[in-house]
């Protein structure tokens, strides 16, 4: 189709150009109530899983009703969403930090009928369109990255395994029968866009395979110093090669026993990829948290060090996040974090109660501060991992 | 018909929760229809395309997607990803796929009318896919072509007073909980403060200055919405000095079972009758509450803040009213040295509009790291390495125990050369009178 | 009239605590006297001049030994300690000044008689100056000539049985705690084991092959009483598997007050009645402990083995029947690279004589640190530096959940080429098929 | 006097060598009740300061008198504790792994003769010469080091800072009134042979001036590439230099910045000493622990960066641990050692109830683990340090 400027001309960018405006100020898009009571709200409730009321000093209310939401969403999903908010809200509506939508209205009566109408759409599969929950002591939104959908350095999809866990996972979204809130997070590669370095279940792709250099290439694509220089493990030095043609070419020579597959020189340099269908997968780690209630933010730990890539459905992945979620919930006291829990009952009793197997890859062995992790004591449970 | 088949993503649309790979179909199939007769400016196919692609890596385990692409639009170092795919052949239509980050208003709220307008744009000169929104915050535009880059701008700049996120080695589009819109334990403004440094700092957010990304997040109060001790250079956190107000009779409503527990979050389960001294006395980390007699006491100067309390019992207990902020600085992901979460450097600061001695902070603290930071060193990398003293130096904070959990354990300690009388310069002559050879 | 004036260090002759001032001043005395008419080897004044010696060194604040020496006697690499003064002139007394370290009984228990035929040899040889003992366990005899070493070792092996103990990168005298000699908690037999370890590895204890020094060091049970677990390269402690023992009867008598708590070691102070829930249940690190109904009941399973309700209640519980021994490795002082404690690599082994399944670990660790370790790298250092994954892979132990306090918070792991299907070695060009340049 | 020959053949060393014999077996010198009831001992109880009972199976009781003593000892010292085992003891006794002297009695009776008799021996000037105590929780004796008595890297003594502390701390030797046991150890430098690294209180003797250098003996005595190679922080490197006679020799050079004055160039060259009377001095550690009892086994924790040498008698040291100790005797809980209490209530408020300045020294800085010492979250005391 035909080309349609804008009023830009190319010939003179400065021209007319506006920049430097930031974003819009939220306050626009304020729902009244919210406006009105900005600063001043006393206190809140839960009055059904995905249901809120919170209250103002002056007496005002306002319900919020929260949906799930795949956050890669097409124009179409979020015209949806603007209608309802007109129909229901007047007009506004918002999302979470979790990537769920919230619709909020001052009466009660309002939210209800909201929250039946948004459990009733569906996708033409069958699939819930704006599944109400992600409150309370439930399992919230996944929040997550790109993966095969737009990045380069993926070991594995995003939106895919979100979808697959959120399936396995979905009466606890909707439900509150947690011990706390569990937070989720999957990212595609150890960049972690996700931040997955502190969520209670943290699904994280990596590569296991050294970089594969492409000599033809290499010299003219990069920089060979500063690709070298990226690499944390020293992994890599300069080199030169035959090519199959007879030329010789400057190039990359890996090191492969000291690559930890960290993908940072490929993101200095597009000659060495790391992506491959049978080394790249998942590894899983738990019992993160970023609140500061009553422990402190506690990083993720590393309990599976390698799931398979299974697209479509990641079966394994499912069935070992879906079950350490259920021992979770089965064990843990109310208002534990599964990272607050572990640390009670010791690591080696989760890995027993879990059912996971500790494999070397468990123990930290990157750099100084390794050594912390280690046990320095005589203080451990008996489990079934001595008898082995 | 669908362009390409794609039978193990098909089969990402049965499940409850919803599927992206119904909602693309759907996008797809109206994009083809093309009900309002847009002038459609990057490919019909768009999302057919990427379909076709991404069951290629759903067959193959692999990306399909070429290393980076620099492109962008003109005078901004960041708010686009460059992003073409690596079988153009066969899917032309996400040949070009770049990304767009468009600067979210602070607290992720929208008038749907202004969400329309948006859509409107992005479905003309886009693929009418995005993220909503993308883990630093922003509203992101999934896949348009090169030409379309400078057109989206300058209509998102004329037309709806929108401007562009960030990315690149510039400060990043910052974020913020709630706050004080809907939360009650909002201690600080985040959203004005969120919005009102982002526009202060535009300069940095679109002109690489630094020798990483850096990034800003506004957390209320410690519970942490926003997760900014976990992904921000520089986290403020909501706090507060004095007591913690305490209304008895609610306290007494809680025991008696009246109120739920923890505003009704954990309703799902029968967890038995709430006990006040089990969820909440011995819980809280430093024993400094008590309940006798019918009465709750906090001994405040032992109170580490940290919200548990208050979230159990949100109608009895608010947070002080000498309110402030904490700033922690250094979080990141694990690349390249290990993750880090925020490390506290302020642990009491004022935090009204204009936001002056929070600024004085910030500004510090880039002078420093502009001068000192290696590339593609974040923040944290350079603390470490160049160790928490410096940042303290820098800012001009004293030392405090506040900043350690604990104090050192080695003694492998630095002294400057003016502190130690006599300095570093001796004379062997003169050693050598007292210690022969 | 003393030789040396030493107004500083007689400041040291007040004060209850036993005065080494006074002590020396004395043996400087006697030594002058000399009733027993010894044939003194070395300098009659050498107590007096290392008083004025030491007295130079309150008073410019800096030590008068001169660096190291290579002193020793023949075939061993260990044992002396070679000293020199930086003023030889002015106190040619301890002009040499060096160290024998002799091999200790484990336990540290001595027949007087016994320890007065070495101190005859010591007055007649030495300066009659020691420690009781070093840090390590040794005797140590301080200050003899270069001459008198030969003879020394000569008379200690032909006359009094009795042989030198450690020094340089050899095994270090090995040292153990009281143990089943006269404590009721000794799990394994730590004077037994100590002493049959440290016969059993005479050669590495005299002649250096390893990287650096290495220690052993045994402690019966989990109090630690000879610090193993801080100060020794290969530490052994006691342990048990079963259920703690518990005598109903006396743990009523402990809450009844008829019993002192913690065997009287709190008996300077009034702590109140004793209160068994604050004191016991509480305090247990798994809470795995209750006390209902008169009875007290432990969960084994979740018990640590931490010994602090044993400690407490000693005549009421007593370790388990099913005894062994925890291995940990790797602690060290702070040079290089920061201090360590050991690390857990064997949670259980058998301790019987004679240990050959200790002996087996000891000696597969031996055989890999001779191999890998660097010049003046400790195990700890070594571990450090290779991970710890690779003493298990040479002892054969396989990993365990108990190895860690927590698994690794960062994904940076290694893989073997031969757990990734298709190894390391691939193909630029197949890969070049599914993804063009 | 004339030289007296053992019988060693200098010209022979091998003949009639006698090696590898090891120590003397341990049983040989067990006392006959210990020897009887060995592995049977059955409970434990302190009757008094340093006066304990065992009772094993059997019935057989022992009772242990504990003495503190100054580890650097005389050999008329020896011979008068030996009297004394003699004369109470069947010709029996031990040391503790402390430096304390036991003697053991299967009589009460005696035993409590023993007490007196040993409380009542004192040397000319007045101290103790076998001061009766450190059982249970008392302040026992100090574990420590050479100092300058005999080692040629200390940077304070050992036996006169043990002895001042001990002066200080005498009433808590003899006493047991402390919450816990309190474990003080000395060392004289940073090779820290007295393990303060985990002690309650730890008197470690420190450096602070980068090393001088002697270039005119340097390349005779040193292998300079060894030198260079053992700084762990990469502050030495090679140089030449001009001495004042005109000669140019190869010598080291220290980039002082970069120092730590950690000595460890000084244990592999002799030109390169560090002590300086003004610059050496004493760092203060506290909350190290070894037992595995309730927690886990903990290091020391600077807590005072710097305390002159002041010899003879160290008054600000003696002030500062005595005010230490005091102030824990008086806030710790009962079995709450040091370390313990100073993480329950936080360090933050341990420098205030100890009035300690805190001072950027005490943040680490050294390595990677240095960041997991920072605080990584907002919970925190306000202590008057935030008013500062
Ligand atoms: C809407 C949202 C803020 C926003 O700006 O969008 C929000 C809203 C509230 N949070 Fe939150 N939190 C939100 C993300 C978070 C996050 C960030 C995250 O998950 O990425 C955290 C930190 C998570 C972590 O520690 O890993 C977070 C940790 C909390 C906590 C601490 C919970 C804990 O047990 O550690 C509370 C207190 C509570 O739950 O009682 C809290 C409490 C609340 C309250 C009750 C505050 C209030 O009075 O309104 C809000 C309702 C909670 C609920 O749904 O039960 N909020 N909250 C975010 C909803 C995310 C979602 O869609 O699921
Ligand atoms: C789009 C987004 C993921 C998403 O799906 O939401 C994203 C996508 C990318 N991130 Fe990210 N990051 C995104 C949020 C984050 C976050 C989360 C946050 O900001 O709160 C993190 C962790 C926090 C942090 O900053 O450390 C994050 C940590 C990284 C890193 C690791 C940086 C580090 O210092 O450890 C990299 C690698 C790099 O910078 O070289 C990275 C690099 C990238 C690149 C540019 C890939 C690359 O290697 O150049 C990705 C482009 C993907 C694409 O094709 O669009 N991204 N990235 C997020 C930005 C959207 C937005 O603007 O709202
Ligand atoms: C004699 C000695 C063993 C030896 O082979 O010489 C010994 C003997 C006993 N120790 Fe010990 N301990 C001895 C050094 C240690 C050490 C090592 C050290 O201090 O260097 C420790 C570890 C210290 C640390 O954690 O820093 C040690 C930590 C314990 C503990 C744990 C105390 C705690 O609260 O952490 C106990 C249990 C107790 O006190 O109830 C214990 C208990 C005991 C008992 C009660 C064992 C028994 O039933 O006989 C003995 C009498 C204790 C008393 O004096 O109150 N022993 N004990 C050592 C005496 C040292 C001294 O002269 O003061
Ligand atoms: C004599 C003794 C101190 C004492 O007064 O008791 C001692 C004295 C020396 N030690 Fe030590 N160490 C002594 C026990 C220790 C201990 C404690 C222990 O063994 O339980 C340690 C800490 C534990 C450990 O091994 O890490 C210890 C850690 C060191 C270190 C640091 C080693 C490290 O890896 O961190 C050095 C430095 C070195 O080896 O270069 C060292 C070096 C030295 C040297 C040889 C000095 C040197 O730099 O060459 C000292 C000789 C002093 C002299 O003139 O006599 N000494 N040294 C102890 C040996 C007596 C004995 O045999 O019984
Ligand atoms: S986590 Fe890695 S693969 Fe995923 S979006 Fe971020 S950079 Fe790309
Ligand atoms: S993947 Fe990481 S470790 Fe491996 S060569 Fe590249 S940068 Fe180095
Ligand atoms: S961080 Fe605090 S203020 Fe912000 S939304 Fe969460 S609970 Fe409310
Ligand atoms: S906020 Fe936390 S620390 Fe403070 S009283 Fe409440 S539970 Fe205790
Ligand atoms: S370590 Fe255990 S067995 Fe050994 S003396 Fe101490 S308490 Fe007794
Ligand atoms: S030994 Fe320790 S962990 Fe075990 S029951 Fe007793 S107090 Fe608890
Ligand atoms: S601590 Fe240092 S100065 Fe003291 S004896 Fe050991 S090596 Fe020598
Ligand atoms: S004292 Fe330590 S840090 Fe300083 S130059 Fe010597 S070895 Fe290096």
């Amino acid at each position: 189709m035909a080309f349609v400027s804008s009023g830009y001309n190319p010939a003179k960018p400065m021209e007319n150009r506006i920049s430097d405006i930031g974003p819009r100020f939220f306050k626009e898009f304020l729902p009244p109530v919210l406006e009105k009571n900005y600063g001043k709200w006393v206190s809140h409730e839960i009055l059904e899983p995905g249901l809120l009321v919170h209250e103002a000093e002056s007496g005002d209310k306002v319900y919020t009703v929260r949906v799930g939401s795949a956050r890669l969403v097409s124009t179409e999903y979020i015209r949806e969403a603007c209608a309802i908010a007109k129909q229901y809200c007047d007009g506004y509506l918002r999302w979470t930090t979790r990537n769920n939508i919230e619709f909020m209205t001052p009466s009660l009566e309002t939210a209800k009928a909201l929250k039946a109408d948004l459990n009733s759409r569906k996708f033409d599969k069958g699939s819930f369109k704006f599944p109400v929950g992600g409150t309370g002591a439930s399992v919230s939104n996944i929040v997550h990255t790109q993966g095969w959908v737009h990045c380069h350095t993926p070991a594995t999809d995003a939106s895919g395994t979100v979808k697959i866990i959120m399936d396995e996972l979905f009466d606890d979204f909707t439900n509150m029968r947690m011990p706390a809130i569990v937070r989720v997070a999957v990212a595609c590669c150890l960049n972690m866009c996700g931040a997955c370095h502190c969520s209670d279940v943290a699904v994280v792709g990596y590569h296991r395979k050294p970089p594969l250099i492409d000599h033809e290439y290499l010299d003219n694509l990069c920089e060979i110093p500063l690709a070298i220089a990226s690499c944390p493990t020293g992994a890599l030095k300069p080199g030169k090669t035959d090519l199959p043609d007879g030329r010789k070419v400057n190039t990359i020579l890996v090191n492969n026993e000291r690559c930890m597959y960290c993908g940072n020189c490929y993101t200095m340099c597009p000659a060495m990829p790391l992506a491959s269908g049978e080394g790249d997968g998942i590894v899983l780690m738990v019992g993160g948290k970023v609140s500061n209630r009553i422990s402190m933010p506690k990083f993720s730990k590393v309990v599976v060090a390698y799931i398979p890539n299974e697209p479509p459905r990641w079966p394994t992945l499912t069935k070992m996040v879906k079950h350490i979620v259920e021992v979770y919930a089965a064990n843990a006291q109310k208002y534990e974090r599964l990272g607050e829990w572990a640390e009670r009952i010791g690591w080696e009793k989760f890995f027993e109660l879990c059912d996971l197997e500790f494999t070397h890859h468990c123990i930290d062995d990157f750099r100084d501060p390794a050594y912390y992790t280690w046990r320095q004591s005589t203080q451990f449970k008996f489990t079934k991992h001595i008898e082995a | 018909m669908a362009k390409h088949p794609t039978p193990l993503l098909d089969q990402l649309e049965s499940g409850p929760w919803p599927s992206f790979v119904s909602d693309l179909k759907h996008a797809a199939e109206v994009r083809h229809k093309n009900p309002k007769g847009i002038e459609l400016q990057i490919p019909e196919d768009v999302i057919d395309d990427l379909l076709g692609l991404l069951e290629m890596s759903y067959t193959d385990g692999t990306t399909h997607w070429k290393h980076g692409g620099i492109v962008g639009v003109f005078g901004y170092g960041g708010g686009v990803i460059g992003r073409y795919c690596d079988q153009p052949e066969r899917f032309p239509g996400v040949a070009h796929f770049h990304t767009v980050r468009v600067a979210q208003p602070s607290g992720l709220f929208y008038k749907a009318d202004y969400m329309e307008e948006l859509c409107d744009l992005w479905d003309f000169r886009g693929s009418g896919l995005t993220n909503m929104h993308g883990s630093t915050g922003d509203i992101i535009w999934l896949g348009t072509t090169t030409p379309q880059l400078e057109e989206i701008f300058y209509e998102l700049t004329h037309k709806h007073n929108q401007d562009l996120g960030g990315s690149g080695s510039n400060l990043r589009t910052p974020a913020c909980c709630i706050g004080m819109s809907r939360c009650e334990f909002a201690c600080i403004d985040a959203q004005h403060m969120c919005h009102t440094l982002t526009n202060e700092y535009q300069d940095m957010l679109h002109r690489p200055q630094f020798p990483y990304k850096f990034k800003f997040k506004f957390d209320g109060c410690p519970n942490g919405c926003v997760a900014s001790i976990a992904r921000s250079d520089f986290s403020v956190i909501g706090t507060w000095k004095d007591d913690i107000k305490i209304d008895q009779a609610a306290v007494k409503a809680y025991v008696g079972g009246e109120i739920p527990s923890n505003g009704g979050a954990h309703a799902g389960r029968d967890w038995g009758k709430f006990d006040i001294q089990k969820e909440v006395i011995d819980l809280c980390p430093t024993k400094c509450m008590s309940y006798e007699g019918g009465k709750l006491s906090i001994d405040t100067k032992n109170c580490y803040r940290c919200m548990h309390c208050i979230n159990v019992m949100p109608k009895a207990l608010r947070v002080g009213d000498e309110r402030g902020a904490s700033i922690l600085v250094g979080a990141k992901a694990p690349i390249l040295d290990g993750a880090q979460m925020s490390s506290l450097l302020v642990p009491f600061i004022p935090a009204e509009d204009p936001y002056d001695e929070i600024k004085e902070v910030i500004e510090n603290i880039w002078d420093w790291w502009m001068e000192e930071g290696k590339n593609r060193e974040r923040l944290g990398e350079t603390l470490k390495r160049l160790g928490f003293q410096k940042v303290l130096e820098v800012t001009g904070i004293p030392p405090m125990a506040q900043h350690v959990k604990e104090p050192r354990t080695n003694p492998y300690i630095f002294w400057k050369e003016d502190e130690v009388p006599g300095g570093w310069s001796r004379d062997i002559n003169e050693y050598r009178k007292l210690h022969q050879r």
